[in-house]
C-alpha cells in the first residue's frame, strides 16, 4: 500500500482507528489466484470506493469479507482484532451488511420477507415470526428509499431494478457497521441512484463505514471519501478522492490511459428500418410509437420500472403485445418468438445476462456460436474447430478476461460475462441491434470498447436501440432518445436538444417531478 | 434322469405373497419325498413381463421344468413355448396358462365348485333373501371372472329367486382400494344383506370394513381368504365361514406333476395318472381348452370351530 | 400505481387466494357426483373422505417441506412399508434374518412381548425408522449432491429391497397386531376418527412451523435461490436434511396408520402411493421446482384427490361401468391442474388490467 | 443446490467421463458372475437374454433420453406404449381385423399421437411441470387401454412376429444374435449424431441447460419440446411392438412400472433430472451394464427385491461416488494450493 494513502484530509479522521483490514488476504479458484495480497482498510464514517477492471477481483474480496468464501491466505481484522468469518451469518453479527453483484433475491418470497430474511422480526423474544411488524417495517425501509413497491408484492414480479432497491432495502435493514455495495447503481437510473446517494452519505454521517463498487465513476467522484484500485487481484493503491483524477484513476486501473472514452459518432442517418405504431401490451406499456433508420443509435432511456425492457422484449417476440403494429423497412411483420425476430434481422442483448443471457455452465465458445450454429456445419454435422476459431476470436476481439475460450462463463467475473453476451450478439449478424443495458456491470476500458463497437455498426448501416440508465451514456452517444414514463412514451429528443434536464423531466412521474428537481440540484 | 438330478423352477405371480409362500411349502415338502432341487421367484410387481424374465433365468440355467401360476394365461405362452422346445415341461398351477403353453395344468378346483359354494354359503348365511354383492380383485383376472360367472349361473336356480345381486366392484387386489370398495357398498345400499369377496385381499379388507363400520352380523361375508389373515375376523363372527383350498397340496401335486412329466412318465394327455404322494393317484383329464388338467380338491370351509388348526399353517 | 391499496372485492380475494379457487373445485366435484348418486354428498361420506383422506394429507404436507426446498421424495410409499414392517416384526417379537436377530435382539427385549408391546413405542418406532430412512435420503441429496429424483429412485428400490430382507416376505396380520394398534386408527373423539385428529395435529404444527418459525421459512428460501440462501448464511444442505427428515418421519406415521387401517403389513405396502401425493401437492398450488406452497394449499389438493377417487367409487355404483374409471381419474387430474392454472391466468390478466397502462 | 463454488477438479485420467466408468463396471460385473456362474453366465447367453433386458426398455430409454436433456420427464411412457399396444392387437383381431403391417403403423400412430397430446400440455401451460402432466397422462393412456381392452388379453399375432422377431436370432460370426438387439443397436449410431453432432441436438442441450437464455438466442423451445415429446411417443409404441413380439399378446397391465427402469437407465448413462446433460454412448453402455448386471442377480439370487435392491444402490453410487470423490479432490487441491501460500 502507498505511504500517500494514510495522509489525510482535514477531519482528522487518520486517529480514527479503522474497523476493518484486511492483510495479506488471497484467494484461490482452482486454477486462478482471484486476489494476491491484497491490503484494505475503511475507517468508520467514510465510503470507501472499490474499483479496478472486470475480473479484478473486486467481487471476491467482498465475499470473502463476508465471509461466502474463505481466504486462503492473510487475515481480516475487526476494530484492530482478528475475526474469522466461517459464514456469512458470522459476518452478520460483525455488523457486516453487504449487496452482492448478483441479485440474491427470493422471487417466490415477498418483498418484505426478502428484506428480513435472516433477520426476522419476531414477536417479543419468542421464536415465531411476527408478518405484521415485518411488512410494517419493510414499507417503512423501501418509503425511505423512495420507492412505491409494495411490501406484499412477490420480489419475482419486479423488475430488475425494483430488485435491486428491495436488495438495498435488505442491506440497510440491518443497520450494519460496514455496507457492502457491490455495484449497487447498476441497474439504477439517475433518479435512484440520487435517493441512494443521499441515503448513503446519511449513512456515513451517522459513522457507518461504507464500501462502494462501482463502474461508474462518477458515483466513486460524487460520493466517494477514499478509493482503492484493484488490478489482476493485487493492491495498486489507496487515495483521497481529490488527490485523483478521472483519468488517472483509469489508467491505475488498466495499466494504461485511455484517450478517447466516448467515440465520435459520425455515421450518417440513412433509411429506415424499423417502425412501431402503436404498440401496447396491457399492464406493461400503452401506445407505443417510432422508428429507427439505418446508422443511428437511438437511446431508450427513463426510471426504472417504466417498462422500456417490456417494449424491447415485444419488439424481439420474447411477449407478443396486444395491440400495434411493427414494420421493418416499411413492410408490416409479425414477431412471435425470439427466433423469428432474429430471422428478420432483430438481436436482443438482454437485461439479465445470468438468466436471459447466458449458459452458465456451458463454455465461452459454445455459448457465443449458439445463436448461429447453422454457421458452423460441415455436411450436416457440427464442426468443433470451426467453433473454437470463431471463439477464439472474441476472446480477443472483445478482450475477455478468460484462460481459454473453453471455460465455463460460469467461472467469469460479471464484466466479463456481459461481454461473452455481446460477442453472441455481434455473431446474429442482423441488421437491428436491441440492447438492454449494454455496460451493466463493464468496467471503463471495456465500455470504451463496447461504444467503439456500437459506433462502428452504426457507420455500417447498423440500427442500435440502447436501453440506458446511464444519463451520460445516451447524451455522448444517441442520435435520439426516446423517454418513457409509466409505460408510456413522454418524450422524444433529439441530439441537439439532449439536456440532463429536460430527460429527467420527461421521466419523473408527474407529481414527482419537482421533487425530483430537487434532487438534481440540492 | 435320476430324480436328484432333475431342478424345477417355480415361478409365482407375486413375490412375498403368502399364498404362494404356502405354495412353496408343498413344493419343499414333494422334495423331501422325492429329492430333486428347485428355485423359486415371482415378480415384484405381479407383473407378465416380470415373469418372463424369471422364466428366461430358468431357460438360461437349464431346468427341467417350470411350474408357473401365472399372472396373464396368454402373455408367457410364448416364452413357454420356446422352454418347451428345449425340452422343458411345463405345469401351471393355481392360475392356468394357455393351451399351447403347458404341458399340464393344476386346477385347484373345480371353477364351478368355487362358484357353486359360494352362492350357497351366503344364502345360508342371508337366510335365503336379500341384496348381496361381488366385491372381486382385478376386473381382468380370469380366475375371478369365471369363478363370478358360475356364481351368476349358480344365482340363476329357483331357490336363490329372492337374492338380488346388486352389483359387482374391484378392489384390485389392494387392501385400501378393496376398502373403499367396500365402505362404497355400504354408502350405497343401505339394505346389502351379504357380500362374496372370492379373493384374499378382498375378503379381509372386507371385514376390516364391515367391523369398522360396526356393522358385524349385519352385513354377511363370504369368499376366499387365508385363515392366517381371516382368523381374527371368523372368531369374531364378521365373517362366519369362508373358503380356500390348501396352497400347500397345490404346490405339492405341482411339483409331483412335474417330476413325472421329467421322467416321461407321463405326457400330460388326457386318461393318463400320476401318483402324487400323500395325496395319491391324479387323474388328468382334458379342460375343454384344448389341454388338459389334474385336480387337487374341492375348497376347504374354514370356521370358527376350525380356523384354529389353520391359522398358523397359511 | 401504488396510490390506492387493492381492492377488496370477493372476486379479487377469490382470484388472490388460489386455494379458494381450489375449494370451489372441490364443492363442484361433490355436487356433481351428489347428482348422481345422493349418498355421496351425505354428511357420514364427507366424514369417511375426510378420515380416508387423512393418511395422504399427511403426506402431502411432508412432500410439501420436500417441494418446498426443491427436492422431491418417490421413495416415501417404500419408507411407509419399511416402517410399518419394522413395526410389524417388533409386535410379532420375531425377525426372520438370524443374523440381523441377533444385533436387534436387545432392543426386542426390551420393547416386545408379542401382543404386549406398548402402542407409544410402535408408534416411535415406525417414526423413528421413517426419519432415520429420510435422514439418508437428505445426506444423499444434500451432502452428497445428488439430484432427488434420482435419490429417492434409488431408494425406493433399496428402502422396498430391506424390508423385505428383514420381513423374509412374511406379511403381519392382525392376529399378530397388538389391540391397541388395532384400534389405533379406529377410535373416535368427538366424532372424528383418530385418523382425522392425528392429520389435523400434523398440520397445525407443521403450518406453524412454515409460516411462523425461521427454520419452516428457510426452506422457502433455500428452494425459491438456492444461491442466494448461501450468500445469507443459511445452510440450504440442513434444511433440505430438515425437510427429508420430516417428510421420513410423517411417512413413518402415515405408514403405521395406513398399516393399522389395513390390518396387514406386507413388504410391498403403498406401492406408487406417492405418484398421488405429489399429484395432490401440485393440485394445491405447490411448485416443483420449490420455493412457492401453501399448506392449506395442499389440504385441499389431496382432499380433491380423495374426492376423485371416492366419487368415482360412488359414481360407478350408479351405473358407470368400471372400465372407465382409470381413464377418467387421469382426465380429473389433469382438468384439475389445468383449471388451476386458467384460474392463475385470470388473476394475473386482472392485476395487469388494473394498472391502467 | 450446487454451491457458488463448484469444483472444477474432477475424477482423474480415464474414469473421469460416465461412458469409461460404465465400461470398467461392465467389465467388473461380467468377470464376477461369470467367475461364479461359469456355465450359464456367458457372453452367448447375456448376448441371447439382452432380449429380455435391453429391448423395449432401451427404445423407451432412446425416447427418454431426449426429453431428460431437454430437461423435462416423462411418466405416461409406458402407459403409451400399453395404448399402442392394445390398439395394434384389437384392430389387428387375431387375423380378423386390418393387416397385421396396418395395425402396427396405427400403433406408432397412437404413440405419436399420444406423445403429441403430452407435448401440446406441457408446451401450452408452462406453468405446470412435464412430471405432473404425464403423471396425468400415465393414467389416462392407461385407462383408455382399460376400457378398450377390458379385461380380455388380445394375441394371436402371425408367427413371423412372435416367432422370428420375438424369438429369432441371426448367426454373426458363428454367435446367435437375437433380431431385436439388431434392430436396437442399428438405432445407436443415427441417434448418437443426432443428438451429438448436429444442430437440433446442440439446441436441445441449451434448452435444457437454461431454457430462457435459450429462447432469447432463437432456439424454438417450444418446437424442441414438441419434437422430444413425439419422439418419445413413437419409441415407446416401438418399444410397444418389440414387448408384444415377446409376449405375443396384451393386457392393459402391459409394460407397467417400465417408465421408472427407462428412466433409470438413462440417469445410469450420464443424463439428469434437471436438464442439459445426457449420452447416447452412456445410455447404451447403461442398457449392457443393466442387462450384465440383472440377469447375474437373476441367475445367482433369484429374487425380485435382491434384483431392485441391487439396482437401486447402483443408481445412487453411480452418481454419488464421483461427487464425493470430486468434492475430496478440489478440497485436496485447495489445501496443498493453501500450504504453497503459508511456506511463501
Ligand atoms: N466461483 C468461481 N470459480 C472460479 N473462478 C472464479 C469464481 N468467482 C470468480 N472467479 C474468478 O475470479 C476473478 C475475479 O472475479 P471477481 O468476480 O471478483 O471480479 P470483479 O472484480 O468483481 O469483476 P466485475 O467488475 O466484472 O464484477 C475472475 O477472473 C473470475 O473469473
Ligand atoms: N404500474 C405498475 N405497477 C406495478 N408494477 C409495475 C408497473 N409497471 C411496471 N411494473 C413492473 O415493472 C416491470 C416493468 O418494468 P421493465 O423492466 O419493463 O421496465 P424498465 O424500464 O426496463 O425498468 P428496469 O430498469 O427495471 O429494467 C414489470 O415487470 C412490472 O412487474
Ligand atoms: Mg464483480
Ligand atoms: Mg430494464
Amino acid at each position: 500500500m502507498t505511504q500517500q494513502a494514510h495522509s489525510t484530509r482535514t477531519l482528522g479522521r487518520e486517529t480514527v482507528a479503522p474497523v476493518l483490514q484486511v492483510e495479506h488476504i488471497s484467494k484461490l479458484f482452482p486454477g486462478i489466484k482471484a486476489l494476491d495480497d491484497v491490503h484494505f482498510d475503511l475507517r468508520p464514517g467514510e465510503i470507501h470506493a472499490l474499483v479496478g477492471e472486470n475480473g479484478a477481483g473486486k467481487s471476491t474480496l467482498i465475499k470473502v469479507l463476508t465471509g461466502v468464501h474463505q481466504p486462503d491466505g492473510g487475515r481480516i481484522l475487526m476494530d484492530g482484532k482478528p475475526v474469522v468469518m466461517t459464514d456469512p451469518l458470522v459476518a452478520r453479527r460483525h455488523g457486516i451488511a453487504a449487496i452482492y453483484q448478483h441479485l440474491a433475491a427470493y422471487p417466490h418470497l415477498s418483498v418484505a420477507e426478502n428484506i428480513f430474511m435472516c433477520n426476522e422480526q419476531r414477536q417479543g423474544k419468542g421464536p415465531f415470526i411476527s408478518w405484521r411488524t415485518t411488512h410494517r417495517r419493510a414499507e417503512e425501509l423501501l418509503r425511505s428509499l423512495g420507492s412505491t413497491i409494495s411490501p406484499g408484492e412477490l420480489m419475482g414480479a419486479l423488475s430488475v431494478a425494483q430488485q435491486q432497491i428491495a436488495e438495498i432495502a435488505k442491506a440497510l435493514s440491518q443497520e450494519a457497521r460496514v455496507l457492502i455495495m457491490d455495484e449497487p447503481t447498476a441497474a439504477l437510473s439517475r433518479r435512484e441512484s440520487e435517493e441512494l446517494y443521499n441515503i448513503v452519505r446519511r449513512l456515513r454521517d451517522q459513522g457507518t463505514a461504507i464500501i462502494l463498487i462501482s463502474h461508474r465513476l462518477e458515483d466513486t467522484f460524487t460520493l466517494a471519501d477514499r478509493v482503492s484500485v484493484l488490478r489482476d487481484g493485487r493492491s495498486i493503491g489507496t487515495w483521497q478522492v481529490e488527490e485523483v483524477t478521472a483519468d488517472t484513476l483509469v489508467s491505475h486501473m488498466v495499466g494504461r490511459s485511455i484517450d478517447q472514452y466516448y467515440p465520435n459518432k459520425s455515421s450518417q442517418v440513412g433509411e429506415e428500418l424499423l417502425r412501431v405504431e402503436g404498440l401496447s401490451r396491457t399492464g406493461f406499456f400503452g401506445d407505443i410509437s417510432f422508428s429507427l433508420h439505418a446508422g443511428e443509435i437511438l437511446g431508450l432511456t427513463g426510471l426504472v420500472g417504466a417498462g422500456r425492457t417490456e417494449v424491447v422484449e415485444a419488439l424481439c417476440g420474447v411477449t407478443c403485445p396486444d395491440t400495434g403494429q411493427i414494420y421493418l423497412k416499411g413492410h408490416p411483420v409479425t414477431i412471435h418468438s425470439p427466433h423469428d425476430a432474429l430471422k428478420q434481422g432483430i438481436s436482443l442483448l438482454p437485461e439479465d445476462r445470468q438468466k436471459q443471457g447466458l449458459l452458465l455452465p456451458w463454455s465461452i465458445q459454445h455459448n457465443i456460436t449458439l445463436l448461429r450454429l447453422d454457421q458452423h456445419l460441415k455436411g450436416g454435422l457440427l464442426s468443433y474447430p470451426s467453433e473454437c476459431k470463431v471463439g477464439e476470436e472474441y476472446v480477443r476481439l472483445l478482450s475477455i478476461k478468460a484462460q481459454t475460450p473453453q471455460e465455463p462463463v460460469e467461472s467469469l467475473s460479471g464484466g466479463n460475462q456481459q461481454k461473452v453476451v455481446i460477442a453472441k450478439l455481434l455473431t446474429a449478424d442482423a441488421r437491428i441491434l436491441i440492447m438492454d443495458e449494454p455496460t451493466k456491470g463493464v468496467d471503463v476500458g471495456s465500455k470504451a470498447a463496447i461504444y467503439q463497437i456500437m459506433v462502428d455498426l452504426a457507420a455500417q448501416g447498423y440500427g442500435i436501440l440502447m436501453v440506458s440508465s446511464e444519463m451520460p451514456e445516451v447524451l455522448n452517444l444517441c442520435d435520439r432518445a426516446l423517454v418513457m414514463r409509466s409505460g408510456r412514451i413522454s418524450a422524444m429528443l433529439r441530439r441537439q436538444e439532449f439536456t440532463p434536464e429536460k430527460l429527467l423531466s420527461a421521466a419523473l412521474p408527474l407529481s414527482a417531478e419537482r421533487k425530483g428537481e430537487e434532487v438534481l440540484h440540492g | 434322469q435320476a430324480e436328484d438330478a432333475i431342478s424345477i423352477g417355480v415361478v409365482y405371480k407375486q413375490s412375498g405373497n403368502p399364498f404362494f409362500e404356502a405354495g412353496v411349502k408343498g413344493f419343499e415338502e414333494a422334495k423331501g419325498e422325492l429329492g430333486f432341487t428347485f428355485e423359486h421367484n415371482g415378480p415384484a410387481d405381479s407383473s407378465n413381463e416380470g415373469q418372463i424374465q424369471i422364466i428366461e433365468g430358468y431357460i438360461q440355467k437349464g431346468v427341467d421344468a417350470i411350474a408357473i401360476s401365472a399372472n396373464d394365461a396368454a402373455g408367457v405362452v410364448s416364452v413357454l413355448q420356446s422352454a418347451k422346445e428345449k425340452g422343458i415341461k411345463v405345469v401351471s398351477w393355481d392360475s392356468k396358462v394357455n393351451a399351447e403353453g403347458r404341458d399340464l395344468n393344476i386346477d385347484p378346483s373345480v371353477a364351478q365348485n368355487i362358484g357353486r359354494v359360494q352362492i350357497e354359503e351366503i344364502a345360508k348365511q342371508i337366510g335365503g333373501e336379500g341384496q348381496i354383492a361381488i366385491l372381486s380383485a382385478g376386473a381382468t383376472m380370469d380366475n375371478q371372472n369365471t369363478w363370478i360367472s358360475y356364481m351368476k349361473e349358480e344365482l340363476k336356480k329357483p331357490e336363490y329367486a329372492k337374492i338380488e345381486l346388486v352389483t359387482t366392484v374391484y378392489g384390485d387386489d389392494l387392501t385400501d382400494k378393496s376398502y373403499q370398495e367396500m365402505q362404497g357398498l355400504i354408502n350405497s345400499y343401505p339394505d346389502l344383506k351379504g357380500v362374496i369377496s372370492p379373493t384374499t385381499v378382498g375378503i379381509a379388507a372386507a371385514a376390516t370394513c364391515i367391523k369398522d363400520n360396526g356393522l358385524t352380523g349385519k352385513i354377511k361375508l363370504t369368499g376366499l381368504g387365508l385363515p392366517s389373515e381371516m382368523a381374527d375376523y371368523i372368531k369374531d363372527g364378521t365373517c362366519e365361514a369362508m373358503f380356500l383350498w390348501n396352497p400347500i397340496d397345490l404346490g405339492y401335486t405341482a411339483a409331483y406333476a412335474s417330476v413325472a412329466l421329467v421322467k416321461g412318465t407321463i405326457t400330460g394327455a388326457a386318461g393318463e395318472s400320476f401318483e402324487a404322494g400323500r395325496l395319491g393317484k391324479k387323474e388328468i383329464m382334458d379342460a375343454g381348452d384344448g389341454g388338459t388338467f389334474t385336480l387337487v380338491g374341492d375348497p376347504f370351509r374354514f370356521t370358527a370351530e376350525n380356523i384354529d388348526d389353520w391359522k398358523d399353517v397359511y | 400505481m401504488a396510490e390506492k391499496k387493492q381492492g377488496r372485492s370477493p372476486m379479487v380475494m377469490l382470484l388472490k387466494h388460489r386455494e379458494i379457487g381450489l375449494a370451489l373445485i372441490l364443492v363442484a366435484l361433490f355436487v356433481l357426483v351428489g347428482l348422481r348418486n345422493p349418498a355421496f354428498a351425505t354428511l357420514s361420506n364427507a366424514l369417511f373422505i375426510l378420515e380416508d383422506t387423512s393418511i395422504m394429507i399427511v403426506l402431502a404436507i411432508g412432500m410439501l417441506c420436500v417441494l418446498l426446498v426443491g427436492s422431491i421424495d418417490i421413495s416415501i410409499s417404500a419408507i411407509m412399508a419399511f416402517s410399518a414392517m419394522t413395526a410389524g416384526i417388533v409386535m410379532k417379537g420375531s425377525l426372520n434374518q438370524a443374523s440381523v436377530q441377533q444385533m436387534v435382539d436387545g432392543v426386542m427385549q426390551s420393547v416386545t412381548v408379542r401382543q404386549g408391546t406398548p402402542l407409544i413405542w410402535l408408534i416411535l418406532i415406525g417414526i423413528g425408522v421413517g426419519a432415520a430412512c429420510g435422514l439418508v435420503n437428505g445426506v444423499i441429496i444434500s451432502y452428497g449432491k445428488v439430484l432427488s429424483i434420482v435419490a429417492t429412485l434409488g431408494m425406493q428400490y433399496i428402502i422396498y429391497g430391506l424390508s423385505h430382507v428383514i420381513s423374509d416376505g412374511q406379511a403381519v396380520y392382525r392376529k399378530d397386531m397388538p389391540d391397541a394398534f388395532y384400534q389405533f386408527s379406529r377410535t373416535s373423539l368427538l366424532g372424528l376418527n383418530a385418523k382425522v385428529w392425528i392429520m389435523l395435529a400434523v398440520f397445525l404444527l407443521l403450518w406453524v412451523l412454515v409460516t411462523y418459525t425461521r427454520p419452516g421459512r428457510r426452506l422457502y428460501a433455500v428452494g425459491s435461490n438456492p444461491e442466494a440462501a448461501q450468500m445469507s448464511g443459511i445452510d440450504a444442505r440442513r434444511s433440505t436434511l430438515l425437510a427429508h427428515v420430516i417428510m421420513g418421519a410423517l411417512a413413518g406415521l402415515a405408514g403405521l396408520l395406513y398399516a393399522s387401517r389395513d390390518t396387514k403389513i406386507t413388504q410391498d405396502m403403498a406401492m406408487g402411493y406417492e405418484m398421488y401425493v405429489i399429484a395432490a401437492c401440485v393440485i394445491g398450488g405447490v411448485s416443483v421446482s420449490g420455493g412457492s406452497g401453501k399448506i392449506t394449499g395442499v389440504v385441499l389438493g389431496a382432499l380433491t384427490i380423495g374426492v376423485i377417487n371416492n366419487g368415482l367409487t360412488m359414481m360407478r355404483l350408479t351405473g358407470n361401468s368400471e372400465f372407465w374409471k382409470k381413464a377418467i381419474q387421469g382426465a380429473l387430474i389433469l382438468v384439475s391442474v389445468i383449471m388451476n392454472v386458467l384460474i392463475q391466468r385470470a388473476h394475473t390478466q386482472q392485476i395487469l388490467r388494473r394498472r391502467n397502462i | 443446490m450446487t454451491g457458488a463454488q463448484k469444483p472444477t477438479g474432477r475424477i482423474p485420467g480415464f474414469l473421469r467421463r460416465r461412458e469409461w466408468l460404465l465400461a470398467v463396471l461392465i467389465v467388473i460385473v461380467y468377470f464376477v458372475f461369470n467367475s461364479q456362474l461359469p456355465e450359464s453366465y456367458t457372453v452367448v447367453n447375456l448376448l441371447n437374454q439382452s432380449r429380455v433386458y435391453m429391448v423395449d426398455v432401451g427404445f423407451m430409454a432412446v425416447g427418454m433420453l431426449m426429453v431428460l436433456i431437454l430437461g423435462d420427464i416423462d411418466i405416461s411412457v409406458a402407459s403409451i406404449a400399453a395404448l399402442a399396444s392394445t390398439v395394434m392387437a384389437v384392430t389387428y383381431n387375431a387375423g380378423q381385423g386390418l393387416p397385421f403391417l396396418v395395425s402396427v403403423g396405427l400403433m406408432l400412430l397412437v404413440g405419436l399421437v399420444c406423445g403429441l397430446i403430452n407435448g401440446l400440455l406441457v408446451t401450452r401451460f408452462h406453468e405446470l411441470f412435464p412430471m405432473i402432466i404425464t403423471l396425468a397422462t400415465q393414467t389416462l393412456y392407461r385407462g383408455i387401454a382399460y376400457i378398450i381392452l377390458k379385461d380380455q388379453s388380445a394375441g394371436s399375432f402371425p408367427s413371423w412376429f412372435s416367432k422370428d422377431l420375438g424369438y429369432g436370432s441371426v448367426r454373426i460370426l458363428g454367435v446367435e444374435v437375437p433380431l431385436m438387439l439388431i434392430c436396437i443397436l442399428a438405432v445407436f449410431p443415427l441417434y448418437y449424431l443426432w443428438i451429438h453432432r448436429t444442430a437440433p441436438g446442440r439446441r436441445m442441450f441449451a434448452a435444457g441447460t437454461n431454457i430462457t437464455a435459450s429462447r432469447y438466442s432463437g432456439v424454438r423451445t417450444d418446437r424442441l419440446k414438441m419434437t422430444a415429446f413425439v419422439f418419445n411417443g413413437v419409441m415407446a409404441a416401438v418399444a410397444g411392438i418389440f414387448l408384444c413380439s415377446r409376449t405375443g399378446s396384451v393386457k392393459y397391465t402391459i409394460a407397467a412400472g417400465f417408465e421408472m427402469q427407462a428412466i433409470a437407465v438413462a440417469i445410469l448413462g450420464g443424463a439428469s433430472t434437471s436438464g442439459g446433460r445426457g449420452s447416447v454412448v452412456g445410455l447404451l453402455l447403461a442398457l449392457v451394464l443393466m442387462t450384465a448386471l440383472k440377469n447375474g442377480l437373476m441367475l445367482l439370487y433369484n429374487d425380485a427385491f435382491i434384483l431392485n435392491l441391487s439396482i437401486g444402490l447402483m443408481l445412487i453410487l453411480i452418481v454419488l461416488v464421483p461427487n464425493l470423490w470430486n468434492m475430496y479432490r478440489s478440497m485436496r487441491t485447495l489445501r496443498r494450493q493453501r500450504l504453497a501460500i503459508s511456506k511463501s
